[in-house]
């Protein structure tokens, strides 16, 4: 038995690394620190939907094949694609990351992570307006007003609060997860006292449940001290924590970040409410926000997935901008895949972008919704796909999928996903921060190690080897079809 | 008043259960539980005549498919409709990405309708009927 | 002139922009015909995917007869000289145009005219999004020039616009007119969400509905008929709004008042 | 066992005080040496070539978290400057943060073989590191910022110069980094909350320390761990009129750390440091302030920041100085924070001729490069990207070798700006070994490395000819050909290989990463409080902060001892 400690956990952009897993006879038994989502990883990458072996489809059915002829077939398709995409790789390492960069680049393709569904609009909300930020421990140390907005940490990012915000305490500010506790005992109390009381008939109930009145922020938003507001367009999980939660109408995140930058540069409105809220509560919300030592905004898929979309981060930031005149403010990304952020930086460093980057004219292009895997699907013009550490099959409309599917479709992955089901030539590959090494980078852009705590399935290769194996094979069938070219 | 179709707001994201499921394996039954359904605001199922955990039907213009209807447990989310990010909920969600590349998963209108005897596809029949493999 | 014509249906972006008569002048057919394009990533000569032929008429100096949706950046930069494409056009048509003319019979797609600074683009049936807008993380918006839609334009168009027209005919997506600061943008029919959002300067006129209505605009007036530009005037009224107050912008958002009668409960109380 | 000789070329090696001498170079195996066999070794005719060592560049900021950050929010900086993948080289995109690749490959066609990365967070140094790897045909080293770290405040604060000594060394093992990089000491751990400091002797909100206690405090640190390199100074209030003041009060206080007659410290980007003036109405030039102090002092050295006229994108660690500059322009605007160490920001920059300001910043730097008499002070940069791309050096060698080139970009600047310039009364135009100084062996000298910048024997075999014959070729008339000379080298050679021909990179080959290893007395001690301490301080743990030695793709370890 042995007991490693300080394992990063290789799912979401949190990337704790304080977690302890003890592992008996190359097995993990048990998981300490994690959040219920890191158990069931470490629990469940061992089960029984892992892929075993390379398969081919053949005739509408998987064949398992030896891997010679796997990356022979992968290479050969893409070496002879017009227009292929190489999607996924924010699930598996740096490592691997970098190779991918290469393959693109040798196969004239379109190099795509799965920012462009979730943080792809952040990245161009900053390519607009930049971004105030800071590493996480900042905020942990400083930050007196934390704002999530259009996110549910308590559901995406479950340890987050704990490790970096409200409940953690920092140099300069005390964690708030006593006071929560109150507030939690104090309910239930209520709730004890409600249910004795109650006489209300059932109809009467389910009207007094319709929110007419717009709550009104509480005196606690003006005190000293961390200070929770939620922003969101259902009560989520957080929101129940939370000193204030401001119920926004859906696709309405837009005209409420507006309107605050106008009270904020001290601007009369000449309306009453913005989405569904009262002008006079968000102007005592513009005062909290002011009136702070340290705020800020961690945003998610409620602001990059609705009407707006990078719109909704361009306001944001802005927003976060026009605070900076009036106190400290810094906002973040809820990003989500745990090295999403490491897709990003890679293809920066090594192309100049960091998604959605087109190799077909021999050097790097870049312009969502032209050069997006997304759109490219959508409008039908890739004639293959290569899917790697992620799962576009179950998180792609499905338009984009059913022209996936219309060409050869190689895929890499750990378990067999909805993209391997539908896949052509499909590699089962090793777990990344758990059977194999290598780096990471957080949600603030801080690098991590990955460890590598069992050893994989005998004969499953890592993402990096991989492509290495098939990079060298597409060089190779490459080599030969020019030497043919000469000859002839 | 009992409404037999309601228009609704369609929004899709994240839930732990579907990030437990996620990792277990997206064959798991985890994750076909976390996935195959709607959380409903308990106004609107009344309205609907949808008891919590019956089935119900979502359309949006592109598609519909049969989820599990289940009570949001905090607050009104009156006309709105959640499903978790997956399959049954990509089978639906608009493929609009304003030209940036991003799909519209949130707030596109859809309708509900009580669906009490039709079948919730497991993945294997979703993938079947929209991808014929 | 130069009529070229697609040899097939196009699946792969096509980068032609040496479609542009200021490449094509002085240069015989068969200079022509071996002028680089890209086909997905193969490099590929003008005639392996198009019928070149040359015909005694003057003007225009290009014609496409055909389906182009997939044919990216024709004209890219062309300072003088006309294109016409009977058919459909493919994104960045006329980007960083800067003199000439190009016509559309059919609909154009995603950046046509973008950040141009001077010349004309017609478009005959609707435009996709971000026309004239800049690329990516860039502010220079459109400069010069006219661009008239006679359908509908998508979203997110005539951003960061600093001088120029563009007319619409049809409907406009949401974000029209994100940030402009200089120059008109006129829209015919109905204008969707966040209409001027961000606008510091320049002037945006609607002469439909506008369902969706920032709130950080102050109504300043009513006015019966608002200039285009030399040759028409629209007819109102018109609420007169200022904006981006986000912005501390003063831009001036025109919207049509018989069109907009959900305006009449929240503004006319302060006219 | 493979040579090289390098035949027949004007030879300028100033550490080895070879003045454009004819004569043959040998190398074997990586290394110079006395001579190499005439029948087995290649040759290269260098007949009619000027040869020099590789050249240096003590500050570029290439690699890194906000190096890449400035990448990725400027998409419309790369469409207008994208390399092509060749057989041998990679594709990528330029301007002004180019891409890693393209970032070795351009150094390399112009003759460079070493390159400083001076800004690390330390948080931060595996991502540096990890990009250092994907530049090529460069040896690199980059600098961890260690001027706000918590370790530093609170050890210097109460005055124990061997703790700091001991968490430095500890840090410099931790991130792989080869010298202390200060920027407006006490300024960023301000800008924690939003403040900063606007003196040298302002007190830092919850650290009770001075920006003079930081600096000199660490000059003395770094004398006692015995670095290579001095300290790496970014003054406080940089970028602000006025505030050669403070420069010249900062580097009064160096005074009185003891210096034995050799430099202590490096102010970096000095034209930054050295404006005149009140506000931007009446910002002026202070060279002459500076360069006179400069002129009367041996215990600083410097490089030039020198201004480019194109658009750019300015990145620091100075996140308070970002911000003003964000407030000056409403550009896109990055900051970046890093827990207890320090904290960064980017913003875009477009610097013109016209523009008053920017012409009296260029014709700054070059009056100060050209008012110092000794070129072993001061050296050629651009802080690079902040004043200017680096790939605009051979413009900055034109200013700076002959009147007529800088006379020439002067009368294109703003009526305001040439009125007030000192460079018409400047007459002196750099010789070849100047320049060789200035752009390789001052700033190896500087740096504390020793087989760099000369070509003597055991130094390593980096070596730069370019097709400029001093004996027939005027640079100071023919300006534009000497330009064109530096910007393709004939040959760039690393560690023996020719990497570059006639501009174009012919070979790939990495380069190494140098870093110190630095042995203390009590490091046992250090490691454990930095275990104890670690949770409260960072959020990440205390296992996972080092760069592990597998990030380093080829190191070069330097072992120094330690006087702690």
């Amino acid at each position: 038995m042995s007991v490693i400690n300080a394992v990063t956990c290789p799912i979401c952009g949190c990337l704790c690394d304080d977690i302890e897993v003890t592992v008996v006879n190359n097995e993990v038994v048990k998981v300490k620190n994690g959040c219920a989502v890191c158990e069931a990883k470490y629990m469940g990458y061992k089960s029984e939907h892992r892929i075993r072996q390379p398969l081919i489809r053949k005739d509408g059915k998987f064949v398992p094949v030896p891997m010679k002829e796997a990356i022979h077939k992968a290479a050969e398709i893409l070496a002879n694609a017009n227009y292929p995409i190489l999607y996924g790789w924010s699930s598996t390492n740096c490592e691997a990351q970098r190779v991918g960069v290469e393959l693109a680049e040798e196969v004239g393709g379109v190099l795509d992570n799965t920012a462009v569904v979730c943080h792809g609009p952040s990245l161009m909300g900053t390519q607009e307006v930049g971004i105030p930020t800071s590493t996480l421990g900042q905020i942990r140390h400083r930050a007196d007003l934390i704002i999530y907005w259009g996110c549910d940490p308590w559901s995406a990012h479950p340890r987050h609060l704990e490790r970096y915000t409200s409940f953690t305490k920092g140099r300069f500010e005390d964690s708030e997860w006593k006071s929560y506790l109150n507030k939690v005992k104090a309910a239930a109390g209520r709730k004890k006292v409600l249910s004795a009381t109650r006489v209300a008939p059932k109809q009467q109930r389910a009207t007094v449940a319709e929110e007419v009145v717009f709550n009104k922020p509480p005196e606690t938003l003006q005190k000293e001290g961390r200070k929770l507001i939620v922003i969101d367009v259902r009560k989520s999980m957080t929101a129940e924590v939370a000193d204030y939660f401001i119920k926004v109408e859906p696709n309405k995140d837009y005209e409420l970040m507006q309107a605050i930058r106008a009270l904020v540069k001290e601007q009369e409105l000449d309306v009453d409410q913005v989405a569904g809220v009262p002008v006079e509560y968000i102007k005592e919300v513009v005062d909290a926000l002011v009136n702070c030592n340290f705020g800020i905004i961690f945003f998610g898929m409620g602001l990059t997935q609705s009407a707006g979309k990078f719109r909704n981060i361009e306001v944001a930031i802005s927003l976060t901008r026009d605070l900076n005149l009036r106190t400290k403010f810094l906002i973040m990304p809820m990003r989500g895949h745990f090295n999403v952020s490491g897709a990003n930086i890679v293809f920066a460093w090594q192309s100049g972008y960091a998604f959605g980057v087109d190799f077909s004219l021999g050097y790097p292009r870049y312009n969502p919704g032209e050069t997006t895997s997304m759109d490219i699907l959508l409008r039908g013009e890739s004639d293959a796909a290569l899917v790697i550490a992620s799962d576009p099959g179950a998180t792609f409309p499905k338009r984009a999928i059913q022209n996936l599917v219309k060409h050869p479709l190689i895929v890499i992955d750990p378990h067999m996903n909805p993209t391997a089901m539908l896949g052509d030539v499909v590699f089962p590959s090793a777990f990344v921060g758990i059977e194999v090494e290598g780096t990471a980078y957080r949600m603030d852009n801080v690098p991590l190690p990955l460890k590598k705590v069992v050893e994989p399935p005998e004969g499953i290769l890592s993402d990096e080897v991989l492509l290495k194996n098939i990079l060298e094979e597409v060089r190779s069938i490459k080599a030969q079809k020019a030497k043919k070219a000469e000859v002839v | 008043m009992m409404q037999q179709k309601l228009h609704v707001t369609l929004l899709t994201g994240r839930t732990i259960e579907q990030g437990v499921g996620k990792e277990y394996g997206k064959s798991s039954h985890q994750y076909y539980d976390a996935c195959s359904m709607v959380y409903m605001d308990a106004g609107d199922m009344q309205k609907l005549g949808v008891k919590h955990g019956s089935n119900v039907l979502v359309t949006t213009p592109n598609g519909s498919v049969v989820l599990k209807a289940v009570k949001h447990p905090r607050g009104s989310m009156s006309g709105m409709i959640y499903i978790p990010y997956g399959p049954w909920a990509n089978s639906i969600v608009s493929n609009t990405t304003n030209s940036i590349g991003m799909p519209s998963f949130k707030g596109t209108p859809a309708t509900v309708e009580a669906a009490p005897d039709q079948p919730i596809l497991s993945m294997k029949e979703l993938l079947k009927k929209e991808f014929g493999r | 002139m130069i009529v070229l014509t697609p040899l097939k249906k196009f699946q792969f972006p096509v980068h032609a922009e040496c479609i542009n008569p200021d490449v094509f002048k002085g240069k015989s057919v068969k200079e022509i015909a071996a002028l680089p394009v890209w086909e997905g990533n193969k490099k590929k000569k003008l005639s392996d995917i198009f019928k070149i032929e040359e015909t005694p008429a003057e003007t225009p100096d290009i014609t496409i007869n055909g389906d182009a949706t997939e044919v990216r950046r024709v004209g890219q930069g062309m300072k003088n000289g006309e294109i016409v494409i009977n058919g459909n056009a493919g994104m960045h048509l006329g980007e960083k145009m800067a003199g000439g003319k190009i016509t559309v019979n059919g609909t154009a797609n995603g950046w046509t005219g973008s950040s141009m600074k001077k010349g004309l683009i017609e478009i005959h049936g609707d435009a996709g999004d971000y026309l004239a807008s800049p690329y990516r993380g860039s502010t220079a918006g459109m400069r010069g020039g006219t661009i008239i839609v006679d359908g509908n334009v998508g979203g997110d168009s005539g951003c960061y616009l600093r001088g120029g027209t563009i007319i619409v005919k049809g409907n406009a997506g949401p974000f029209l007119g994100f940030h402009i600061s200089k120059g008109v943008i006129y829209v015919e029919k109905n204008a969707g969400g966040r209409l001027g959002a961000s606008m510091t300067g320049g002037k945006i006129v609607v002469s439909g509905a506008v369902d969706e209505f920032m709130p950080t605009f102050t109504v300043d007036g009513i006015k019966k008929k608002v200039k285009i530009d030399d040759d028409f005037k629209a007819e109102g009224p018109f609420y007169v709004f200022l904006g981006d107050l986000a912005e501390h912008g003063t831009g001036k958002l025109f919207v049509s008042q018989p069109s907009n009668p959900q305006f009449s409960a929240i503004y006319d109380k302060y006219l | 066992m493979t040579e090289l000789l390098i035949k027949n070329g004007f030879v300028f090696d100033p550490l080895s005080e070879i003045n454009g001498e004819k004569m043959d170079i040998a190398i074997r195996d990586g290394k110079i040496v006395e001579s190499v066999s005439d029948q087995k070794a290649k040759k290269i005719d260098a007949t009619g070539l000027t040869v020099m060592p590789g050249a240096v560049d003590i500050h570029t900021h290439i690699a890194g978290g906000e190096v890449n950050t400035g990448r990725m929010i400027r998409p419309e900086d790369h469409v207008k400057d994208v390399v092509r993948k060749t057989a041998i080289t990679r594709s990528g995109t330029g301007y002004s943060i180019p891409s890693t690749f393209v970032t070795g490959y351009r150094y390399s066609k112009m003759g460079y073989t070493t390159v400083m990365n001076p800004s690390m967070a330390p948080l931060g140094a595996k991502h540096t590191h990890e990009e250092l790897n994907d530049i090529p045909l460069l040896d690199k080293a980059t600098f961890p910022l260690l001027g706000d770290w918590w370790f530093v405040l609170e050890n210097l604060q109460k005055g124990d110069l061997a703790g700091c000594a001991q968490h430095i060394a500890w840090m410099m093992e931790t991130t792989k980094g080869y010298a202390i990089k200060i920027v407006n000491p006490g300024g960023l751990e301000s800008w924690g909350f939003g403040r900063n400091v606007h003196s040298i002797d302002d007190v830092v909100p919850n650290f009770d320390i001075t920006p003079r206690e930081i600096v000199c405090g660490l000059a003395k640190v770094n004398k006692m761990l015995n670095l290579p390199h001095t300290i790496h100074l970014h003054t406080n209030n940089l970028g602000i009129p006025g505030n050669y003041l403070t420069t010249l009060e900062t580097m009064k206080a160096l005074e009185s750390v003891p210096n034995d007659g050799k430099p202590i410290c490096h102010i970096t980007h000095v034209q930054f440091s050295s404006f005149a003036g009140e506000n931007w109405g009446n910002m002026k030039s202070a060279a002459d302030e500076i360069s006179r102090y400069i002129n009367n002092h041996n215990h600083m050295t410097f490089d030039m920041g020198q201004i480019i006229f194109t658009d750019t994108t300015t990145m620091t660690a100075d996140g308070p100085f970002e911000f003003t500059l964000y407030q000056l322009s409403g550009h896109k605007w990055v900051n970046s924070d890093v827990e207890t160490e320090t904290s960064g920001g980017i913003i875009p920059m477009h610097y013109k001729r016209k523009s008053a300001v920017n012409a009296t910043q260029w014709s700054i730097g070059l009056e100060i490069a050209l008012l110092v008499k000794d070129p072993w002070k001061i050296f050629m940069t651009t802080d690079h990207p902040n004043a200017g791309p680096f790939f605009a050096y051979p413009k900055i060698i034109a200013w700076l070798t002959s009147k007529k080139a800088r006379m020439a970009t002067l009368a294109k600047c703003h009526k305001k700006a040439q009125k007030k310039s000192l460079l018409p009364s400047i007459d002196r135009e750099l010789s070849l070994y100047e320049l060789a100084i200035m752009t390789r062996a001052g700033q190896a000298k500087a740096l504390g490395l020793t087989g760099k910048g000369h070509l003597g024997v055991g130094a390593d075999a980096d070596v730069a000819i370019y097709n400029i014959n001093p004996e027939t070729l005027d640079i100071a008339k023919k300006y534009k050909t000497a330009r064109k000379a530096f910007d393709n080298a004939a040959y760039t050679i690393k560690d023996g290989k020719v990497v570059v021909k006639d501009g174009e990179v012919v070979q790939n080959v990495d380069g190494r990463t140098i870093w110190l290893d630095v042995k203390t007395r009590e490091q046992l001690k250090v490691d454990e409080e930095m275990k104890r301490k670690f949770k409260e301080y960072w959020t990440v743990e205390y296992e996972n902060y080092p760069v592990f030695d597998h990030y380093v793709k080829v190191p070069e370890a330097i072992t120094v001892k330690a006087d702690v």
